[in-house]
C-alpha cells in the first residue's frame, strides 16, 4: 500500500467466523500505551477458514501510527466484531467508497455474488490505495475517480454516483462526511434506498458510554451499536 | 529465615476478604463501575463477565428524558479523555420500565445516579425510585459539568449542595452517596456541607472541566465546547481530593478518578477512600475489575492482611 | 489552480511577524519559559541557546530566603509530573546580587514572578524591583499550591486577589501580570478581581493542587504530602480556564498549562492567549521553544496570515 | 547481563570526550512517549577514543524498560555530562558499591591507576549485574559480598567496610540510601574522607528547577548540580 497505509492482517478466528460487512473491531494499543482508548476499524476481509481478518488502516494521528509501527508476529487485542453492518445489496446495487471508506465496501462486495457496481473515489490517485487484485471479483463492475483527475475518471464521488444511480435498487456508501451528504442527497432526489457507515470518535465502542452519536430522525443515535450503518433517510448528517 | 517461611504460610494460608460496608451497601470487594462509561450495564454484561466487579452505579436518571449534547461528545488526551455526553438518558419512566429490570438480575449492587436541573428534579427522582425492588442506593450527582443550567451550581457551592442533599434526604431511605466536583476551591467544605445535610457517604471525584481547540477549523473541538476530563491524567487531583474529604467528614468515601492499576486503587484507599469507582480505565480494558481485584489480594497476602480495614487511610497517619 | 499557485507564492513571498505585545511587554514572538521550570536562566543559558525564546519567567522570588520542601519534590505522573519545589528561591537581595545580573544580558525579555506569604511581601518585592534595570515586567504568582501559608489563599478568594494586586500595583510601574490559581470553582472571577484592581494582564494556569501515595512505604510519596500538578496531563482544564479568563476580562492573557507542541500552543491561542509560556515541556524537550516557533511560523505561512492578531481568541467567535 | 539489567552502548563522542567518573546523562524517551521525563543513568563506561558511552540500567519501572526495550540501531537522545563526579581516588582508597552503585564506581576504578579496593555488594548473587571481565583492572583489589551470602563474603557493605577501612585515605560510594547512611557513618568514625554519589527524582537534570534536592549542613542542594557526589560530611542522609 502507498505510504501512509498499512494493511494489517490479524488472526482472530472467533471474530473472523462472525463478522458481517460493515461491521467494525476496536483495536486496543499495545500495552506499553496503558492510558490511550481502543481505535475502531472497519473490517476490510474475514476469512473464517484460516480465522484470520484483515483491517485498512490511513495513518492519521498518534494511534494508527503506533499499530502500523508494530511488526508482524506482535500481539494486538481486539474486541469485536462490533456494530450492524449492511443488509445484503440486491443485484444492481451501487457502492461508493470515498478513501478508507473502500475498507468495509471491499468486505461487502467480496460478500456477494450479483452484479454490482464499486464507484472508488478519492481526492487524488494516490488516496486509492486498495490493491486492484483484491477488487477483482465476478460480476464487479468498478469505476474510479478522482478529484483531481490523476486517475480514473476526474470527478467527485457525487459526479460519478449521479451518472450510475439510474434504475439501481440501492446504494450503500462508506467515506467522509460531505460525500455521504452529497449520496445521501442524490438518493433522496432519485428515491432509491441507502445506507451509509458512518464514522464517529469513540470509547467504549459497544454502546454503553453514549460517546459516538449522530443525530437522527429518532434523536441521537450511537454509531457503535445502533450503527455504524444507517439508512440515509434516518440520519441528520449536519446535526 | 524462619520468619520468611512463616510469611510464605501465611500467604497460602488464608484468603483475604476484600468486603467492605460502603455507607450502609455491602461489596464483596471494594470495586465498582463508575457512572457512566458502564451505562447501564447490558452492554459490558455481554462482554465481560461480572463476576469480579461489585456492583455498578448506572448512568445519570432524570426525570424526564434528556437528548444529551451535540456531537462530537468524546477525545482523547494526553493520558485522558475528554467527554461531553450531557447526561442523555431516558428519563426515570423509561428508566424503571426497560433498564432497571435488566439490572436487577445481574447479582451486582447496583447504585443509581441522579442528576437534575432543579432541587425538585432531583427529589423526584429519588421519589419515583424509592418504591423499586433492587436498588442498593443512590449517588446524587451535584457535579457534572456537562450541562449547561444546574448540576455544576450545585456540586460548587455549598449551601446549593445542602439544600438538594436535603430535599432528596426527605424522598429515600435508600443509602445516599453525594458525589461532589472537583471544580472547587474547597472540597472539603462541600463534604461537610453534604454530610451535615444527611449524606451518607461521599462520592468523589467528578471529571474536571476542560475542552481542546480543533486548530484546523479554529473551533471547540467537542460539540459542546467544555467537557469533562477523566483517566489517569487526574488521578493525582482526585487523590488529594479524596484524601482532604476523608479528612473533612466521618461518613465512608468512594473514591474515583484515573484508576487504571490494583496500585491506583490502592492509593485511593490509603488516602481514606473505603471503596473505589473505576470509568475511564474500562475503556482501556474492560476487563479491569479482575485486574484490580486480583492484585488487592495479592497486596493483602504479601502484607498479611486479613481485609482492607487496616489500610483506609493510612497514609494520612 | 491559480488560486493554489498564488497562494503558493504568497508562503515564499512572505515572513510571518511573531512580535506580539504583552501587557506592554514587546515580545518577538508569543513564546515565554514559565516561571519556575527555568530557574533563573543560567543553566538552560549553557544548554539551548536562546534566541527562540522571546523571553523568562523566572522563579519565584521572596522578600527574604525560602529553604523550599523537603524531597522528595518531584514524581512523573501520566502525561504529567507533580512537583513540590516549595518556592525555594534565594530571596530578593540576592537575586539582585546574583542573578540579575547574568540574566539582564541574556538578550530576552525578563519577567520576575514574585512571591509572598503576605501582602506587605508581595509588596515588598515588587518595591524592591523597582529600581532595577532590565526587568520588563512582574508576574504576581498569587497561586502556588505548595506553600503552606499565604499563597494560595489570595488565588481563590476575590477580595483578597484585589487587595494584594492593589499593594502590588502601588509599588511598581512596570507591567503587571497577575498569576491566577486554576483551583477555583470560577476563574473569571479572579481574572476580573486582578484586572479591576490594576493588573495589566492575567497569566494562568498555575498547577493543580495533587499528590501520590507511594505504596510501598504507606506514605505520601512528595515530601510535602501536595504538589502541583502540570504538564499536558492538564492542558484541557488550562485551555478552558484560558478560555473564560479571556472572556472575563480585557487585558491581555499569557496561556499556559501543558504546551508541548505549537498545535498546542495555537489552542492557547484561539482560546484568547496573547502569548503562551512553556513549563513542564522544556524537560520533555530542551529545544521546545525552536519547535514551538518553527510550527507557529508554518501555520501562519499556511494560512496566509501575517501575523498573530487574527487568530486571538478566534475559537470563540 | 542477568534478566532484569541491561546495558547500553550509546555513539556519543561529545559525552565520552568530556564525561568524569560520578558524573551522569538524562536520557530521553523515546519520540513515541513525548510526555515522559528523562531518565538519568551514570556513565558507566566512557571510549572517548571511538566515541562511544556504556550505561547500566537496572529494569524499575516504565522508563528503564522502554529503554531496555531498544533494539540497537535505534536512537536515544542524551543530555551530559552532568553533574560533579568524584574526585581523584587517592592510592589505597576503597570504593564501595551497593547493586547499581557499581556503574559509576565502575568508571571511578578504571580511571585510575594506584592501588585501590572495590567493595561490592548487594542483597543477593543475582544483583551483583557487572561483567567480571570488566573489573579486572591492575592494581585493582575486589571483594564481593552478599546480604544472603549467595556468592563472595555474607555481609553487607557496611560489614565490609568496617573491616577494611583501617588505613585507608578515602572512600567514595554509591548505592542505596541506608547503605550511604552507614558508609557515613563509619567514615565518621574513623575520620576518613568520604564521597557519596546520592540519587534523586529529576526533571531538567541541569540544575534549573530546584526538583532533586538533598539536605546538607548548607541547607538543600541539588543532586543533580551540585552532586550527584557530595562530601559524605555535608550531606543530611535522613533529612
Ligand atoms: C466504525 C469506524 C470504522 C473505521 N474504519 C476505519 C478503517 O477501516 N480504516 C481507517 O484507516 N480508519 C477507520 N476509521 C477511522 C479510525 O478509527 C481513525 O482514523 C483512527 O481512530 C485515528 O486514530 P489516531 O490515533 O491515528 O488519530 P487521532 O490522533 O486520534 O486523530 C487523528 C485524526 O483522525 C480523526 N479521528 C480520530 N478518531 C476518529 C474516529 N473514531 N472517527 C473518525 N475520525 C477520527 C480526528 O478527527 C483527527 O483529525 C474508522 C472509524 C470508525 C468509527
Ligand atoms: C544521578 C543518578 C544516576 C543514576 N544512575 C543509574 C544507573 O547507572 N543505573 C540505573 O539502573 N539507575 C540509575 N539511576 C536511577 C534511575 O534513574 C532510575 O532507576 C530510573 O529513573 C527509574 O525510571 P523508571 O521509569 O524505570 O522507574 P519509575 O517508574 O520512574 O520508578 C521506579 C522506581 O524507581 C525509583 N526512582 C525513579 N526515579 C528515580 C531516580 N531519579 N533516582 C532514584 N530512584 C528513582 C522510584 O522511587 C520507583 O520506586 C540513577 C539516578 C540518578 C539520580
Ligand atoms: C463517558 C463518561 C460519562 C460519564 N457520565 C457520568 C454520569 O452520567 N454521571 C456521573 O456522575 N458521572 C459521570 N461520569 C464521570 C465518572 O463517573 C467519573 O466520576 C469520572 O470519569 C472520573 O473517573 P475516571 O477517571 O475513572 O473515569 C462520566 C464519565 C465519562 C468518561
Ligand atoms: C518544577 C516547577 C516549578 C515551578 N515553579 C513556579 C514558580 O516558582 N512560580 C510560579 O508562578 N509557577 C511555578 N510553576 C508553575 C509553572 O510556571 C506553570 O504555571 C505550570 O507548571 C503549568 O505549565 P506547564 O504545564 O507548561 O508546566 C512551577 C512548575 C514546575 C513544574
Ligand atoms: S463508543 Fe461508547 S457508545 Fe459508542
Ligand atoms: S533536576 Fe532540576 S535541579 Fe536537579
Amino acid at each position: 500500500m502507498g505510504p501512509g497505509f498499512c494493511r494489517i492482517t490479524l488472526a482472530a478466528p472467533d471474530i473472523a467466523s462472525l463478522v458481517e460487512p460493515g461491521q467494525f473491531v476496536q483495536v486496543f494499543m499495545p500495552p506499553e500505551h496503558p492510558h490511550m482508548l481502543p481505535r475502531p476499524f472497519s473490517i476490510y476481509k474475514a476469512d473464517a477458514e484460516n480465522g484470520v481478518l484483515t483491517i485498512l488502516v490511513e495513518i492519521k494521528g498518534k494511534g494508527s501510527r503506533l499499530l502500523a509501527d508494530r511488526g508482524p508476529g506482535s500481539f494486538l487485542k481486539l474486541l469485536g466484531p462490533l456494530g450492524r453492518g449492511f443488509p445484503p445489496p440486491p443485484p444492481g446495487s451501487i457502492l461508493v467508497a470515498g478513501g478508507m471508506g473502500i475498507a468495509p465496501l471491499a468486505f461487502l462486495a467480496e460478500s456477494v455474488n450479483k452484479p454490482r457496481t464499486l464507484l472508488y473515489c478519492a481526492r487524488t490517485a494516490d488516496l486509492l490505495v486498495c490493491p486492484g487484485a483484491d477488487l477483482d471479483l465476478p460480476g464487479l463492475q468498478i469505476i474510479r475517480a478522482t478529484d483531481d483527475g490523476t486517475t480514473g475518471i476526474k470527478g467527485t464521488a457525487a459526479d460519478l454516483l449521479s451518472g450510475q444511480i439510474e434504475g439501481a435498487p440501492a446504494v450503500f456508501a462508506c467515506g467522509p462526511r460531505p460525500m455521504l451528504t452529497a449520496v445521501k442527497e442524490i438518493c433522496l432526489r432519485w428515491g432509491v434506498n441507502a445506507w451509509l457507515s458512518l464514522e464517529e470518535r469513540m470509547a467504549c465502542g459497544i454502546g454503553a458510554c453514549v460517546g459516538c452519536v449522530v443525530l437522527t430522525i429518532d434523536g441521537y443515535k450511537r454509531v457503535c451499536r445502533d450503527g455504524p450503518v444507517f439508512p440515509a433517510e434516518e440520519v441528520i448528517l449536519d446535526g | 529465615m524462619d520468619e520468611k517461611k512463616d510469611k510464605k504460610r501465611q500467604e497460602k494460608e488464608f484468603e483475604p476478604d476484600l468486603s467492605v460496608d460502603l455507607a450502609g451497601i455491602v461489596l464483596k470487594n471494594p470495586v465498582l463501575a463508575a457512572s457512566g462509561p458502564f451505562g447501564y450495564g447490558h452492554e459490558y454484561g455481554e462482554l465481560t463477565n461480572f463476576k469480579d466487579l461489585a456492583g455498578i452505579i448506572v448512568k445519570g436518571v432524570s426525570l424526564e428524558p434528556w437528548p444529551g449534547n451535540s456531537p462530537p461528545r468524546i477525545s482523547e488526551t494526553p493520558a485522558g479523555m475528554l467527554n461531553a455526553v450531557g447526561l442523555q438518558n431516558p428519563g426515570l419512566r423509561n428508566f424503571i420500565k426497560e433498564d432497571l429490570p435488566r439490572l436487577r438480575n445481574c447479582g451486582l449492587r447496583l447504585i443509581v445516579n441522579v442528576v437534575g436541573c432543579t432541587m425538585d428534579e432531583y427529589a423526584g427522582v429519588a421519589c419515583g425510585l424509592a418504591g423499586e425492588v433492587g436498588i442498593d442506593g443512590l449517588e446524587l450527582n451535584i457535579s457534572c459539568p456537562n450541562i449547561k443550567a444546574g448540576g455544576m451550581a450545585f456540586g460548587t457551592d455549598p449551601a446549593a449542595t445542602r439544600q438538594v442533599v436535603e430535599a432528596v434526604r426527605r424522598e429515600t431511605k435508600l443509602p445516599l452517596l453525594v458525589k461532589l466536583s472537583p471544580n472547587v476551591a474547597d472540597i472539603g467544605i462541600m463534604a461537610r456541607a453534604a454530610e451535615e445535610a444527611g449524606a451518607d457517604g461521599i462520592s468523589l471525584i467528578n471529571t474536571l472541566s476542560g475542552m481542546l481547540i480543533n486548530t484546523a477549523d479554529k473551533k471547540p473541538l467537542l460539540g459542546n465546547t467544555f467537557g469533562g476530563l477523566s483517566g489517569p491524567a487526574i488521578m493525582p487531583v482526585a487523590l488529594k481530593m479524596v484524601w482532604q474529604a476523608a479528612e473533612a467528614v466521618k461518613i465512608p468515601v468512594l473514591g474515583m478518578g484515573g484508576i487504571t492499576t490494583a496500585d491506583d486503587a490502592l492509593q485511593f484507599i490509603m488516602a481514606g477512600a473505603r471503596a473505589v469507582a473505576i470509568g475511564t480505565g474500562l475503556f482501556y480494558n474492560p476487563e479491569l475489575a479482575t485486574v484490580i481485584k486480583t492484585g488487592l489480594e495479592r497486596y493483602l497476602k504479601k502484607e498479611g492482611l486479613l481485609n482492607l480495614d487496616q489500610l483506609e487511610g493510612i497514609a494520612r497517619s
